[in-house]
């Protein structure tokens, strides 16, 4: 899902007109993980597969993998912990950032 | 004729598609309740799709120049007039198709409760009135939070906002909430509906209606806002939760012309379970002002049993 | 290749041009004196005449916004509004121009409150001025219709893509029939082939129309916006150059009369311009010679050109139908002296300030201001304050 | 040298066609390849008020813009208007007066006296209430204007009637019909 290399700006003179953003998703270049303090560890063994944090998760930072367990994508998971709050068998933690 | 693709309705979570037509990288609170009703509202309505959007929360942090959130087209214009907007896109997608062949893409329109209860309430009067073929959803996070936490027409009595903070002479804010829904079906609409993030698959299936529906539809989503509020951010979908099952934010429809209740609440948790979670009600646990939760309890009594007399009729 | 003669008010003909034009989105929001324009532009609609969606919006600023909506997804689009509603839209006005909306306006030019007035002043074309979009200047009902064509052609070109108001005075064209040829359909067709929108708004290419810029990229959007208007003129040039080979009726950006002879010159805006003309006609019969510069283009404002033209005066009057409380001058005065600032040789510059709120313009007006130039002329010094013509004294 | 314009002032009041009168007769003046220039008086427009309209007609292409002060020509719509003051006003010397009345009143006659005016006179009243069986009075003192003034030609002014009301084919022929009237009616005051 994320974009890689930076993000590099154009020049006014290579702008678009109308201020207007030309690409889709370039959010993805804005690494939003670095927001952190606490940090989601999943515990796979514990996962049901219920897509809760699926679901609720505000950027979203949860990938849901084909076989539905999920991933956390830490480049953009700003640690809010709604994840390991809604997970009904607590397979997520919130552990500090180091 | 207007839609061309159905949207399809939702029995669990597994079946929520997977595309996401919303990225991360967006600077909206941690925690922020705005994202779900996005990303569900992309996944329910088929492409094509354009996305209009009031100023606000969500058009401020998902459109950072150069970076956007969007991966479907998405114009904003200013603060007041979204529904305006969206209806002249309508209008000129359905000229174009007509004249061209272009393909006609469904409207949804995300607006705060400022931009939706107050400045551009006039606007989306206007849009419903007129009859546009577009879904109208409003993300209420119950303030102007993109300012700064100040109260709107939508800010429940009681809450404690920059412009209405709780003080000793007046504690918070002390006028009542508008009534969104009935204000919308008042103006012939054919559905519209509540909805809240801690009840998603009711939520899904409330998108996918509205995009089945031709003409006009209003959504009114429950938007918990951590920064808003005052509470911890982990707690967001907890605080959704309480506001239904406290018959704060009764979830119900409107379709064929009747009201229903789509997530019955038996047993209401007592508010003061919601309250207490949430910075800017919890002057209203102090002893001096409980003649206010005795009024806010009545209130929502009130409201609920109204609810309910609306659902009965047939 | 004329067309054909017709009689008709100046918001009809305008009406009829956006007709022809085959528009395919109408919002607007009545309001005298441009109402019988968005009245006949719904009966065109519902009769059948013309295939467009007419919004029938609930206030000018969202009358705005749908049409920048309408805009951005690619069609034709066409408002009308004055004064009060140009004042309502004025938020969106930046906004239709800084997205680059090539939506066109057709302006009854109407006096602002206080007190409420429905008849001509420039005060809402003035309004305008900053916010980017071009603005022309309709002097009779035959302009007001050919300029609505050409304000189609030069906003949707691409080197513009800029929104465009047309200005008819509020009653004196708005409402009052005169004389025009129109055009044969299938002339306005090959003179105005359908829009090719650049970065319309596209399910299978979206784009974010309208993002945030902070404080890293507001000024280069601003640079790149701005760097647009001194191509404007050569579009329009080259629009009147090819309006004048279809019709025969020849446009251009400022026009003058008298100005080989004369060393005193008034410069003015819209319908009073041929009164002004008609006026200085009767003058030179009796000796006196004054030129009458008017703007066509008045956004962007030619300063070059009228500078070159202007430069070699003794004395000029700047008529202002507005005022512009505490400046140092009314507007159109503003826009003349700034442009004459670098001249080598600057004539003497008066403002005077005329038929505000829908007060008659005549002749004997015209020759108030000649002989204010002469004095002026004479005295070798202008007034500090603008000079009022046809205020009611003692 | 002939001209360079011509200018009628029409008098009524709202809802009597005033205007109307004033754009068909420009409109025929268009007909004949002339310049027109007309323009409504606009005040708060209630019916019943008194309302004024301009007619100018130009052998030249017109580019004043101003109301008419010194009109040639004033037709008077309504037959309770003829004291009025302002119907005088500014009517140039030897200029036309055209009435809607039975007999011109005494205010009327001293000013043709003295302004030395060539008043005609019509019934339209008569001529509306024959042919419409009710009171309009606009079109038929177009008729009577044409008689009076020859400013355009009468064939002129029922063709622009006839493509004017070519929606109701029976209100053209009325109004054709009440045109032709009053131009054989109307009376050269002597």
């Amino acid at each position: 899902m994320s974009k890689s290399t930076p993000f590099v700006l154009k020049t006014w003179k290579e702008m678009p007109i109308g201020g207007i953003i030309s690409e889709p998703k370039t959010s993805l270049y804005n690494k939003t993980g670095n927001w952190r303090a606490l940090k989601p560890v999943l515990n796979k063994d514990k996962c049901i597969r219920c897509l809760l944090c699926w679901t609720h998760c505000p950027e979203p930072a949860i990938i849901r993998l084909d076989d539905d367990y999920v991933s956390i994508d830490y480049d953009y998971c700003k640690g809010c912990g709604i994840c390991a709050n809604v997970c009904p068998v607590h397979a997520i933690e919130m552990v500090m950032e180091e | 004729m207007y839609v061309s693709v159905k949207a399809t309705p939702i029995k669990s979570l597994k079946e929520l598609p997977r595309t996401e037509q919303f990225a991360p990288g967006h600077r909206l609170c941690a925690g922020c309740g705005i994202p779900q009703v996005v990303r569900f509202a992309l996944k329910a309505v088929p492409d094509p799709k354009v996305v209009v959007n009031a100023t606000g929360c969500l058009e401020v942090a998902t459109t950072i120049f150069p970076y956007t959130s969007w991966g479907v087209p998405w114009v904003h214009v200013a603060f007041e007039n979204a529904a305006a907007v969206a209806s002249g896109i309508e209008a000129a997608f359905r000229v174009l198709s007509k004249k061209y062949g272009t393909k006609k893409p469904k409207i949804i329109v995300f607006g705060g409760d400022g931009g939706t209860f107050d400045i551009g309430f006039q606007a989306l009067s206007g849009a419903l009135e007129r009859g546009h073929d577009l879904i109208y959803i409003c993300y209420d996070n119950e303030a102007y939070m993109n300012t700064g936490i100040q109260r709107s027409g939508a800010t429940p009595k009681g809450a404690s906002t920059t412009t209405s903070p709780a003080g000793k002479a007046v504690p918070g804010k002390m006028e009542r909430k508008k009534n969104l829904i009935e204000i919308a079906i008042a103006h012939g609409i054919k559905y519209a509906a509540t909805m809240n993030p801690a009840f998603p698959i009711d939520m899904y299936n409330k998108i996918v209606k509205a995009a089945n529906t031709p003409g006009p539809t209003v959504l009114h989503y429950f938007t918990p806002c951590p920064t808003g509020w005052y509470f911890d951010p982990s707690r967001s979908i907890e605080i959704a939760r309480l506001a239904v099952q406290t018959r704060i934010w009764p979830l119900y429809e409107y379709e064929d012309g009747k009201i229903r209740i789509t997530v019955p609440v038996k047993d209401p948790k007592p508010v003061e379970d919601y309250f207490k979670l949430q910075g800017r009600f919890r002057h209203l646990l102090e002893p001096e002002n409980k003649w206010l939760l005795d009024e806010i309890k009545r209130d929502i009594e009130e409201n609920w049993n109204r609810l309910l007399k609306l659902a009965e009729q047939k | 290749m004329m067309g054909k003669r017709v009689g008709m008010n100046g918001d009809r003909a305008v009406a009829f041009a956006a007709k022809q034009a085959k528009v395919d989105v109408i919002s607007a929001y009545p309001i005298t004196p441009q109402t019988i324009i968005v009245e006949t532009l719904a009966e065109y609609v519902n009769n059948g005449e013309l295939d467009a969606a007419f919004i029938p919006v609930e206030s000018e600023h969202s009358a705005l916004s749908a049409a920048i909506g309408a805009s951005l997804a690619g069609a034709r689009v066409f408002t009308a509004t004055s004064s009060q509603g140009l004042a309502l839209m004025w938020e969106i006005l930046w906004i239709a121009a800084g997205l680059r909306a090539p939506i066109v306006m057709a302006m009854g030019n109407r006096a602002l409150s206080p007190n409420i007035n429905i008849h001509c002043s420039h005060d809402d074309a003035y309004a305008a001025r900053d916010t980017g979009w071009l603005q022309l200047f309709a002097e009779n009902v035959q302009e007001a219709y050919d300029l609505t064509l050409l304000a189609f052609k030069i906003a949707e070109d691409h080197r513009v893509l800029l929104p465009t108001i047309v200005n008819l005075d509020g009653f004196i064209l708005t409402h009052a029939a005169e004389g025009l040829y129109v055009l044969d359909d299938k002339d306005v067709d090959s003179f105005l082939p359908p829009r090719k929108p650049v970065n319309p708004i596209d399910p299978d290419n979206p784009k974010t129309y309208g993002p945030l810029d902070f404080t890293d990229w507001y000024m280069e959007h601003r640079k790149i916006w701005y760097d647009t208007y001194p191509n404007v003129p050569q579009v329009i040039k080259e629009a009147f150059a090819e309006y004048e080979k279809l019709t025969g009726r020849r446009y251009v950006q400022i026009k003058t009369f008298n100005a080989e002879d004369a060393d005193k010159a008034i410069v003015i805006l819209g319908s009073s311009a041929g009164t002004a003309r008609y006026a200085a006609r009767k003058l030179k019969e009796k000796g006196q010679n004054m030129a009458v510069i008017s703007l066509t283009q008045y956004r962007p404002f030619p300063r070059k050109e009228l500078r070159t033209i202007l430069e070699k005066f003794d004395v000029v009057a700047v008529l202002d139908r507005s005022l512009s409380f505490g400046s140092p001058g009314n507007q159109l005065f503003m826009d003349v002296a700034t442009s004459l600032y670098n001249a080598k040789k600057k004539p003497l510059l008066v403002n005077v300030v005329y038929g505000l709120g829908g007060r008659d313009f005549t002749p004997r007006h015209v020759e108030q201001v000649y002989q204010l130039m002469e004095e002026v002329q004479k005295r070798g010094e202008a007034p500090e304050e603008p000079v009022w013509v046809g205020l009611r004294e003692a | 040298m002939e001209r360079e314009f011509y200018e009628v002032r029409w008098h009524g009041r709202g809802g009597q066609g005033v205007v109307t009168s004033s754009e068909l007769l420009a409109l025929a003046a268009l007909k004949e390849g002339k310049h027109v220039y007309h323009a409504p008086e606009f005040g708060p427009e209630r019916r019943g008020a008194p309302v004024r309209a301009y007619t100018r007609i130009g052998n030249v292409p017109l580019e004043l813009h101003s109301g008419i002060y010194e009109p040639d020509i004033v037709v008077v719509i309504d037959p309770s208007m003829q004291n009025e003051p302002f119907i005088f006003a500014g009517l140039k010397k030897n200029g036309t007066l055209v009435i809607n009345a039975k007999t011109p009143s005494e205010k009327v006659l001293e000013n043709v006296k003295n302004l030395g005016l060539n008043l005609w006179i019509v019934d339209a009243y008569k001529i509306a209430m024959e042919v419409f069986g009710r009171p309009f009075y606009n079109t038929p003192m177009l008729g009577a204007l044409v008689k009076a003034s020859n400013i355009v030609n009468l064939d002129s002014v029922l063709s622009a009637v006839s493509e004017r009301f070519s929606k109701d084919s029976k209100i053209a022929q009325l109004n054709v019909l009440a045109i032709k009237r009053a131009y054989e009616e109307v009376k050269k005051y002597e």
